[in-house]
């Protein structure tokens, strides 16, 4: 019931907010989406982190024990609310409700006018977002997860910068593409389970997954294909990244900080969620191939953003380059590989969300995101200065800090998979020490390209654009509103990078539940020779099982 | 989130943190942890975090550089007790807390452990010694030398990144796991990129700064996949389970086991992190340009402390490395090489920071080698005494640039040592040269004798003629340190200010000089706490040689100390090389008498003159008939004489325009040629993608044209070719 | 009692035997094709209403055939009914011509082609 | 005999309202003829009314009354005060300032009266079982929507859409006819049943496949199906905004239903699994769904004019419904329905569309001739959110609720489509259907974007909202549909997977024959009588 809540609250925001005069939209958003966040924090007080990888908040019917959904919506096909989060979906939603109050505050100079629409489509957003990870309903998983375009789409069309307009259309359309073939994967899955069970539909996530097991091999690659171009689209993998860089330099500071911090995770959770429990098959076979995609991505993201003069368009670039990592920690089939890309998901956030912020700051006062025509801010603006070089070293992955914890355990998750002939510390897996060692190279990459845009931006001469008037309400440096917005995510990137194993033993559960199929199917198949050098998968036998 | 934190602890405390402090270590677990001995890193972060909030409320007294020296000094009581009560062959494991756990399974392999825990041997004393010691010296320093800029806010910046540097040094040192290591060694990474780039407004400082960072960074890379082949090798990140399972596999191989070539591919991935971090052949152009930042960093972190990570690392899996000779011969080689090469680009500097740069990694190449040919003793009482003596050495050179406005070339100063108040920095720079020359007696002489020796009495691939290129070098290193002496301290008195003062606070400086003119500028001697330091480092540096005398029978204190530690252990396979196979570390049996057989002892004499040649060639070319600091009529002479050699020496070889031409260019156009791939190819798909529906509309829009007739034609054709269809299909 | 299929039979002597039901498909075909073409081909409104008044009755006469054919009545019956609607159609068509008529003076299919695109 | 008159109850309740209308509108006084609305009114709730008490027929969907006729009544009744002021305004306006009444010049009584009519026509093709009555049904569907069309609007293009449809649809009438006539041939009788059971015991011959087609083409003009879809555009756009929305909803609900009665004369036992059409058949069928949905949607791309847009989405969404006519009952007791999805869909269609046409005929504008006339391009709907926040919110809610945007109607109805098609194993065509509503997703946003997000500088004329209140009625209650139906879609999901039920007599009769077990032929012919 509470998740209902935590769903209902922003939706009742943007009500209120509607209604209210123009003048207090922004307190009362941020009154509402405060609300959202103590009621998270709540439920996660009354989370049993005993056991994380169970099923919690959602009601059971006493009799079978098994999950009952809170309100069937179309009986006939099985599809219900029903509602449940284990310990991944817990912190995922308490990432959207930290940021949402963030965003909130952060946006109070950067928007003027249409000020009540924001507010009102920042909090159906968020509302969407905990849907998305509170959904255990297949299809109130993807309502919640196309809904989540409408509020994008109208932010980034209103309060853009110059060409919005294409940018929305293209995000809007590309992602719309993507999740209409992967619908159409999910209801063969929920069809395969109907042939099962004689005519009667489910699409609870525990049923499909029972389901999706007796699929053949050959299916499974078709739903592997038609899952992946929804999910790919939305992480974004190497050859569908191109409507990242777009919307992030033409939507306002807000919805890139939530476009960043967690629409994008909504494409790593649905792959962790539904890809790896449904097909495991066609995820151990294909694992290399997502792997060498993700490689790509990062290093070819990567030497991108080097060449970028617009400082939004690396930051975006540098999202495409840090979720391949991410993804790559998740086709590991491992639990270290596993808990890295989890919590890579939730430091990405924190840290590239918090770095959009930095770089909202710098917009209000210079107007400008060019690198050309803005440098050396550090002599103007120290305490933005402490905070911009504070996060781009948390994203560079510094140990101590966030960023470290998740990228380490993904390339340790990937080196390690595949390398059981080696010695005991190695798993069974698709993946190998030469991946690894690859994607290792995206270390220096990203010191690379996030080094060059802080030499530009913080150090070297200043350098101010020739137009620019000191902004009549904000002050050169940082007022206590923006520091109030920043100061939280700094400290969580200190005590997540210094003491995340609390975190690492919550992740231990659920992660072991969604790569248990996929990890015993790699394991049947050959183990990857390590100095045969290439990841080349020789089948034992294949997975036909006949329905 | 946070409130989240502090639930998930309260249920999670049965997961007790991984045994430490297994039974099984190489030598007798040490008695109850001290917990206090947590205190040495974490005083250093506490006075960090101070710095930082001076700076945020803007304190412009110098209370931020008292308290760093405070707490450093404490920090250097705590270790100094710390090793007099426990110092000896016991290993400490102080817990701290659960940094980083996970496990999926019961089995050895199966958990993936990291606490913020402290592993002391007798190694790690010795390192913090030095470091704790030289570190709160060199902050008594800046406390006078950062003093202008006071007023801007970068004295406060400046102590909070030092002491977090000094934090960061203690964890590397410290750490009880590989990943507390790295955490180590990024954390110097990343203070030697703000405290290289501390006059930000400078861009060549900007630019020296990210390349330190970089370079560092591709050094650490080998490291971390090192570091991940061990772990899926030894099932575990934590010293004392690795050093068990090389306990074991060393008992393989002395019973004539073969290693796996994954264990013997660590130590390659391990060294190319140490090379990275300590400025070798490969990687060595950041350190040259790290002189940008202020002179006490380049002394402490470009001299004393940082650059030594990457002889400790190896000091410390030295049994690792053993498993593997040809790493040992790499090293070696690599070592010797980029001490020959630093020397003869140092010869030919004109900037004496540069010289010294130089001159460190020259040294630092030495320590390598020493390493190489199984000397651990020889490497490590090389590191104690080059740091103190490199320290003063730098610390000179920052007196006579704070003193003359930031001038630096050896061309522009002449005749410093008759100048009143420049007694101190004279005698130190003086102490400081003859122990880099390695005149004999002098704690350099020793400890690069001890290296000297030793690559004559290992066998390895061509280490004889490793040795003789060390001896030549050895030659040079004193050429160049007299060099800068001769031509900076004696001589006839001449000087001239520099126009760029270092730092930002060029606009007071600029007042101060215009108004004195050019002969009217008298330098400012040095104040008290800059001659305090020298003094105690003059000692310091002499005092050096003394640890080589106790402790006779295992080559001195420190020798004593790396016997204890798990450097003391090696085993070599056997199959390798030589028919010698007697574990050659520790004894360094004589096998013949006569006074030539034996290294060790002809080489305090043939190293002793060369020492004295090189000096006396320096005097020779710098001194005799030089009138004025600008030129040195010999030293043109011959500098014009061989002309190719010469100018390619003092063009550092173009080794940073090489590295440019291979791999920076490249790559940017590299990086242009993937923006365009993205913009045109993968974005010019999508848009094609989007583009082919209105394509075919546009198509198909003729077929309305709106007339009646055409509609008709349209569908009578359209029933006609259906029904044609069904027709044949049935 | 005079069986009524037989009365049937008999009105066909064995001389026109040689009519089937195919002869009558083929000219209700015809008569259908004619229509379409015709309905393409002229211009005059009026015309191209005719045509597809001639397309009605092919069908009728397709149906006649039918019916005979099935011995029943219910084709004759659908004829009927067919008539009835071409009527409907063509009282409507007619009202339709005539008020184009009175707004455009042409009868001209062609005219009417503003619409388009 | 009775019974079958039960049938016709909310037929009969049409008709009286009709008389009735038809009287009213001659009437002196205006405020009787104002009455003939309501009286309109009135009919349809007593249809509606009447409607559920429907009882089962023995024709090919046995249980389809209650709800398709429901459904028509309901559309019907939300159509109505859309309906209202689209023909003699201007001369009631005149009568009303005094001049005199000539009750020739008021053609109000018969527009209503032609607009009951056709929805009665629908409601027979629902209780239609005989070939006959399908084809009395069908036109009586359309005769009464060709004059609507040409009175709709006194402007010169409404009597180009009258000619271009009259003339089209005649053609079509006379190519399904011969299709009848062909059909009746083949089987000698012109019971559905009948037909039924010869094609299961004969087999269908040539004649019988061929004009099975052919009656299917030709019903396909109806729904605009592709061969057939020409005159779409050119009549959405000439028509009134409400006459097109009566367009897109009343022939093509009565299209659907008679392709299905035809279809389920072959029923769906076929294929390997036993649920697909013949195999001619399924191909025609495929064929002709991807064309339409590709040509409705890739022509409207490039529409500047927003009725003609909204005129090939239609025909994209037919295109979509066909998908559920190739899926058949499917042999999942409920969710493999295709029928059943199509007819929601069309439910759902019907709701969403009307708020977009409604929105439409709301606002007016001078035209070059200064004229009062509906605004019909994206143009004129900039900047909508200022002046009228409430029409611009009732587009914005249709558009995306016609794109399928998840927590609106129009998703609840694609993802029927998507889940029969894909039980069906058509997931060819289903990844056709998702990548075209990808293509629609396009234009819909076109006018999102145009009503909400775009600002409109105030020295363009701004369109005035008519004086007819009834329209903004319409768009509200479109509006609210899209949002509120949702709670019900899975009752009415039921009901119309209820409603579309083969005639279970047949079914088994499919079931008898794929065992090749022979009924005796005498049996069904004594019946016939």
């Amino acid at each position: 019931m509470t998740l209902l809540v935590l769903i209902l609250i922003p939706l009742a925001g943007a009500l209120v907010v509607g209604l209210s005069p123009e003048r207090q939209a922004k307190w009362i958003a941020l009154a509402w989406t405060s609300l959202a966040l103590g009621a998270a924090i709540f439920a996660a007080f009354m989370f049993d982190w005993a056991n994380p990888g169970v099923i919690q908040f959602s009601p059971k019917n006493h009799a079978s024990g098994d999950l009952t959904p809170l309100l069937p919506l179309v009986p006939s096909l099985g599809i219900s609310i029903s509602l449940g989060a284990d310990s991944v979906s817990m912190f995922l939603i308490l990432l959207t409700t930290l940021l949402g109050p963030l965003c909130v505050l952060g946006s109070f100079t950067a928007i003027t006018e249409r000020v009540k629409t924001f507010y009102v489509w920042l909090l159906i957003l968020q509302a969407a977002m905990t849907g998305v990870f509170a959904a255990r309903d297949l299809i109130l998983f993807y309502v919640c997860f196309e809904f989540t375009l409408a509020p994008m789409f109208v932010l980034i069309s209103l309060y853009g910068s110059t060409n919005r307009r294409y940018a929305a259309i293209k995000f809007f359309l590309y992602t719309f593409t993507g999740s209409m073939i992967a619908l159409a994967g999910l209801v063969y899955v929920a069809w395969v389970y109907s042939t099962i069970h004689n005519g009667a539909w489910s699409f609870d996530i525990a049923d499909m997954q029972h389901a999706a097991l007796t699929m053949s091999r050959t299916e499974q690659t078709w739903v592997l294909f038609a899952l992946l171009a929804g999910f790919a689209v939305k992480v974004p993998l190497f050859p569908v990244h191109t409507w990242l860089p777009l919307a992030h330099t033409e939507a306002p500071t807000a919805g890139s900080v939530l476009l960043a911090g967690v629409l994008l995770k909504l494409g790593t959770y649905g792959i962790f969620r539904f890809v790896l429990p449904f097909v495991p098959l066609a995820v151990a076979e294909y694992a290399s191939l997502i792997a060498i995609i993700s490689i790509i991505g990062i290093l070819y993201a990567g030497f991108i953003c080097w060449v970028q003069t617009d400082v939004k368009k690396l930051v975006a670039y540098s999202s495409v380059s840090h979720l391949g990592f991410c993804v790559l920690g998740l086709v590991a089939l491992n639990m270290v590989g596993g808990a890295g890309s989890v919590m890579y998901m939730i430091n990405h956030g924190l840290s590239t969300g918090a770095l959009f912020f930095c770089i909202g700051m710098m917009y209000e006062r210079y107007h400008t995101r060019s690198m050309n025509e803005v440098g050396g801010l550090a002599r103007r603006m120290p305490v933005w200065s402490f905070f911009m070089v504070f996060f781009t070293m948390a994203s560079v992955g510094l140990p101590g800090l966030n960023g470290f914890v998740g990228e380490f355990m993904a390339l340790l998750g990937t080196f390690q998979s595949g390398a059981r002939t080696i010695g005991a510390g190695g798993t069974h897996g698709p993946l190998g020490p030469w991946f690894a060692a690859v994607a290792a190279t995206g270390m220096i990459v990203a010191a690379m390209y996030l080094l060059y845009m802080v030499g530009r931006v913080v150090f070297g001469p200043l350098k101010e654009p020739d137009h620019h008037h000191a902004h009549e309400t904000l002050p050169a440096d940082l007022n206590a509103r923006e520091i109030t917005v920043l100061a939280p995510l700094a400290v969580l990137c200190v005590v997540l990078g210094v003491y995340p194993s609390p975190m690492l033993r919550a992740l231990e559960a659920p992660v072991a539940t969604t790569i248990a199929a996929a990890r015993e199917a790699s394991s049947r198949m050959a183990p990857v020779p390590m100095d045969s050098g290439h990841a080349e998968v020789a089948l034992i036998h294949d997975g036909e099982a006949s329905r | 989130m946070i409130s989240v934190m502090q639930t998930i602890p309260a249920t999670l405390a049965s997961h007790a943190p991984a045994a430490a402090g297994a039974a099984h270590a190489p030598t007798a677990p040490g008695d109850s942890s001290a917990i206090w001995l947590i205190l040495i890193p974490l005083l250093p972060l506490v006075s960090s975090i101070l710095c930082g909030i001076y700076r945020a409320w803007g304190v412009t007294s110098k209370l931020p550089g008292y308290t760093t020296v405070l707490a450093l000094a404490v920090s250097f009581i705590v270790t100094l007790t710390g090793y007099l009560s426990f110092g000896g062959a016991g290993v400490q494991i102080v817990h701290g807390f659960q940094w980083l756990n996970i496990s999926w399974g019961e089995a050895h392999g199966q958990s993936l452990t990291a606490n913020f825990s402290l592993y002391i041997d007798s190694l790690t004393w010795l390192w913090m010694l030095f470091v704790t010691g030289l570190a709160t010296l060199i902050a008594l320093y800046s406390t006078e030398y950062m003093s202008e800029d006071q007023k801007n806010g970068g004295y406060a910046r400046y102590f909070s990144f030092f002491s977090l540097f000094v934090f960061a040094m203690s964890c590397l040192v410290m750490g009880d796991n590989l990943l507390l290591l790295y955490l180590g060694w990024e954390g110097v990474g990343l203070c030697s990129y703000l405290l290289i780039g501390y006059y930000y407004t400078k861009p060549a400082a900007v630019a020296a700064a990210k390349k330190a960072f970089i370079v560092n960074r591709i050094g650490d890379l080998g490291l971390a996949l090192g570091m991940m082949l061990a772990f899926v090798e030894f099932g575990s990140l934590e010293f004392s389970e690795i050093f068990a399972r090389v306990a074991e596999i060393q008992a393989t191989v002395a019973a004539g086991g073969h290693v796996s070539w994954q264990i013997e591919a660590i130590p390659l991935l391990l060294m190319v992190g140490a090379f990275g971090k300590s400025a070798q052949l490969p990687l060595y152009v950041w350190l040259p340009d790290a002189m940008e930042g202020p002179t006490p960093v380049s002394a402490l972190i470009h001299a004393a402390t940082m650059v030594t990570a990457g002889v400790y690392l190896i000091a410390r899996f030295l049994p690792l490395f053993a498993l593997n000779p040809t790493s040992l011969a790499i090293v070696a080689w690599v070592g010797g090489l980029t001490a020959l090469l630093a020397a003869t680009i140092g010869m030919s500097q004109f900037d004496i920071k540069r010289v010294m740069a130089y001159s460190t990694v020259s040294q630092l190449g030495y320590m390598f080698l020493g390493l190489g040919v199984l000397t651990a003793t020889g490497a490590a009482y090389h590191v104690f005494t080059h740091a103190f003596f490199k320290a003063t050495l730098f610390l000179s050179c920052g007196a006579v640039m704070h003193g003359f406005a930031g001038q630096l070339d050896l061309r522009k100063l002449s005749g410093l040592r008759k100048l009143k108040g420049w007694g101190i920095v004279t005698l130190a720079m003086l102490v400081g040269c003859l122990c880099l020359a390695g005149f004999p007696f002098t704690s350099g002489f020793f400890s690069k004798d001890m290296i000297l020796a030793e690559a004559f009495v290992t066998q390895g691939p061509g280490y004889q003629a490793l040795g003789i290129l060390a001896l030549i070098t050895a030659g040079m290193t004193a050429y160049y340190s007299f060099r800068v002496f001769f031509r900076v301290f004696c001589g006839p008195v001449e000087f001239h200010p520099s126009d760029d003062h270092h730092g930002d606070s060029e606009e007071e400086h600029e007042a101060h000089e215009d108004a004195e003119g050019h002969h009217g500028f008298h330098p400012h001697a040095p104040g008290w706490a800059i001659n305090l330091v020298l003094m105690v480092l003059i000692v310091g540096s002499l005092a050096a040689a003394i640890p080589y005398f106790v402790d006779k029978e295992n080559h001195g204190w420190v020798g004593g100390l790396v016997h204890d530690s798990t450097a003391g252990h090696l085993v070599l396979p056997t199959v390798a090389h030589g028919a010698e196979d007697a574990a050659h570390g520790a004894e360094a049996v004589a096998h013949g008498e006569g006074f030539w057989s034996d290294p060790h002892k002809w080489m305090y004499y043939v190293s002793g003159t060369i020492g004295f040649i090189g000096i006396g060639l320096a005097w020779l070319i710098h001194m005799t008939r030089r009138t004025e600091a600008a030129t040195a009529p010999i030293a043109d002479g011959l500098k014009n004489a061989m002309r190719p050699v010469s100018t390619w020496c003092e063009r550092k070889w173009y080794v940073d325009e090489f590295y440019d031409i291979i791999f920076r260019y490249p790559l940017k156009i590299l990086s242009h040629l993937f923006y365009l791939l993205d913009q045109l190819l993968v974005d010019g798909l999508v848009n094609f993608a989007g583009a082919v529906p209105r394509m075919l509309g546009r198509s198909l829009r003729p077929s309305q044209n709106g007339l009646l007739q055409s509609y008709a034609v349209g569908m009578g054709g359209g029933v006609a070719v259906i029904l044609f269809i069904v027709w044949i299909l049935l | 009692m005079i069986d009524t299929a037989l009365f049937a039979q008999a009105a066909f002597p064995e001389l026109m035997g040689g009519i089937t039901l195919y002869h009558y498909l083929f000219v209700s075909a015809a008569m259908f094709g004619l229509g379409v073409i015709g309905f393409l081909a002229r211009r005059n409104l009026i015309i191209m209403f005719l045509c597809t008044e001639l397309m009605f009755q092919g069908a009728g006469i397709a149906l006649i055939a039918f019916s005979r054919y099935w011995m029943n009545a219910t084709g004759q019956v659908f004829v009927i009914f067919v008539l009835t609607i071409a009527a409907a159609e063509a009282a409507l068509a007619l009202g339709l011509v005539v008020y184009l008529f009175r707004r455009r003076h042409t009868l001209d299919a062609q005219a009417w082609a503003e619409l388009s695109g | 005999m009775i019974e079958k008159l039960a049938q016709l109850h909310p037929e009969i309740a049409l008709f009286a309202a009709t008389c009735i209308v038809m009287v009213l509108g001659l009437a002196k006084s205006s405020f009787w003829r104002g009455m003939s609305v309501w009286v309109t009114g009135l009919g349809l709730v007593a249809a509606l009314v009447l409607s559920f008490f429907s009882p089962q027929t023995d024709g090919m969907l046995p249980n389809s009354l209650p709800y398709l006729k429901a459904m028509i009544a309901a559309i019907g009744l939300m159509i109505l005060p859309l309906m209202g002021g689209t023909v003699d305004r201007w001369y009631e306006r005149t009568v009303g300032r005094g001049a005199s009444f000539d009750p020739l010049r008021v053609t109000r009584g018969e527009f209503y009266a032609f607009y009951l009519l056709s929805l009665m026509g629908v409601m027979l093709c629902v209780t239609a079982d005989d070939l006959i009555w399908l084809f009395l049904a069908l036109e009586l569907t359309s005769l009464p929507t060709y004059i609507m069309v040409a009175m709709s609007t006194p402007r010169l293009r409404s009597q180009e859409a009258g000619v271009k449809y009259f003339f089209l649809g005649a053609l079509s009438a006379a190519t399904f006819l011969y299709g009848f006539a062909m059909l009746y041939g083949a089987t000698g009788t012109t019971q559905l049943q009948d037909i039924a059971i010869h094609f299961r015991t004969e087999g269908m011959g040539l004649i019988g496949t061929l004009g099975l087609v052919m009656a299917l083409i030709g019903v396909s003009f109806k729904i605009a199906a592709a061969p057939m879809h020409f005159y779409t555009p050119d009549v959405y756009q000439g028509a009134a905004s409400p006459v097109s929305a009566f367009l897109a909803f009343a022939p093509k609900a009565a299209g659907f239903v008679v392709m299905i009665q035809l279809l389920s004369t072959v029923g769906w036992g076929w294929g390997e699994h036993g649920i697909a059409l013949p195999e001619a058949l399924r191909i025609t069928l495929w064929v002709i769904a991807a064309i339409t949905m590709t040509f409705g949607n890739v022509l409207a791309l490039l529409q500047s004019n927003a009725k003609r847009m909204l005129a090939y989405s239609s025909i994209a969404h037919s295109g979509y419904m066909l998908v559920g006519l190739l899926v058949g009952p499917g042999q999942g007791p409920i969710a493999g329905n295709g029928l059943g999805a199509a007819m929601f869909y069309l439910l759902c269609y019907g709701v969403m569309n009307l708020g977009a046409f409604a929105v439409l005929a709301c606002l007016e504008k001078r035209d070059e001739h200064g004229e009062l006339v509906e605004i019909e391009t994206v143009e004129d709907l900039r900047g909508l959110h200022a002046a009228r926040p409430g029409l611009a919110w009732a587009m914005t809610l249709c558009a995306l609720s016609l794109l399928g945007m998840p927590p609106l109607l129009g998703f609840w109805g694609k993802l029927g489509l998507f889940t029969s098609g894909i039980s069906a194993g058509e997931i060819g065509l289903v990844v056709i259907m998702g990548l075209n509503s990808a293509v629609a997703a396009f234009y819909y946003l076109r006018l999102v974007r145009a009503v909400m997000l775009d600002t409109r500088d105030e020295d363009m004329d701004r369109p005035a909202l008519t004086d007819m209140f009834g329209r903004r009625v319409a768009a509200g209650l479109s509006a609210v549909g899209v949002l509120v139906v949702v709670i019900w879609a899975g009752q009415l999901q039921a009901a119309s997977d209820h409603a579309t039920e083969v005639n279970p007599r047949i079914r088994q009769f499919n079931e008898r024959v794929v065992e090749a077990e022979e009924t005796p032929v005498i049996e069904s012919i004594a019946r016939n009588d």
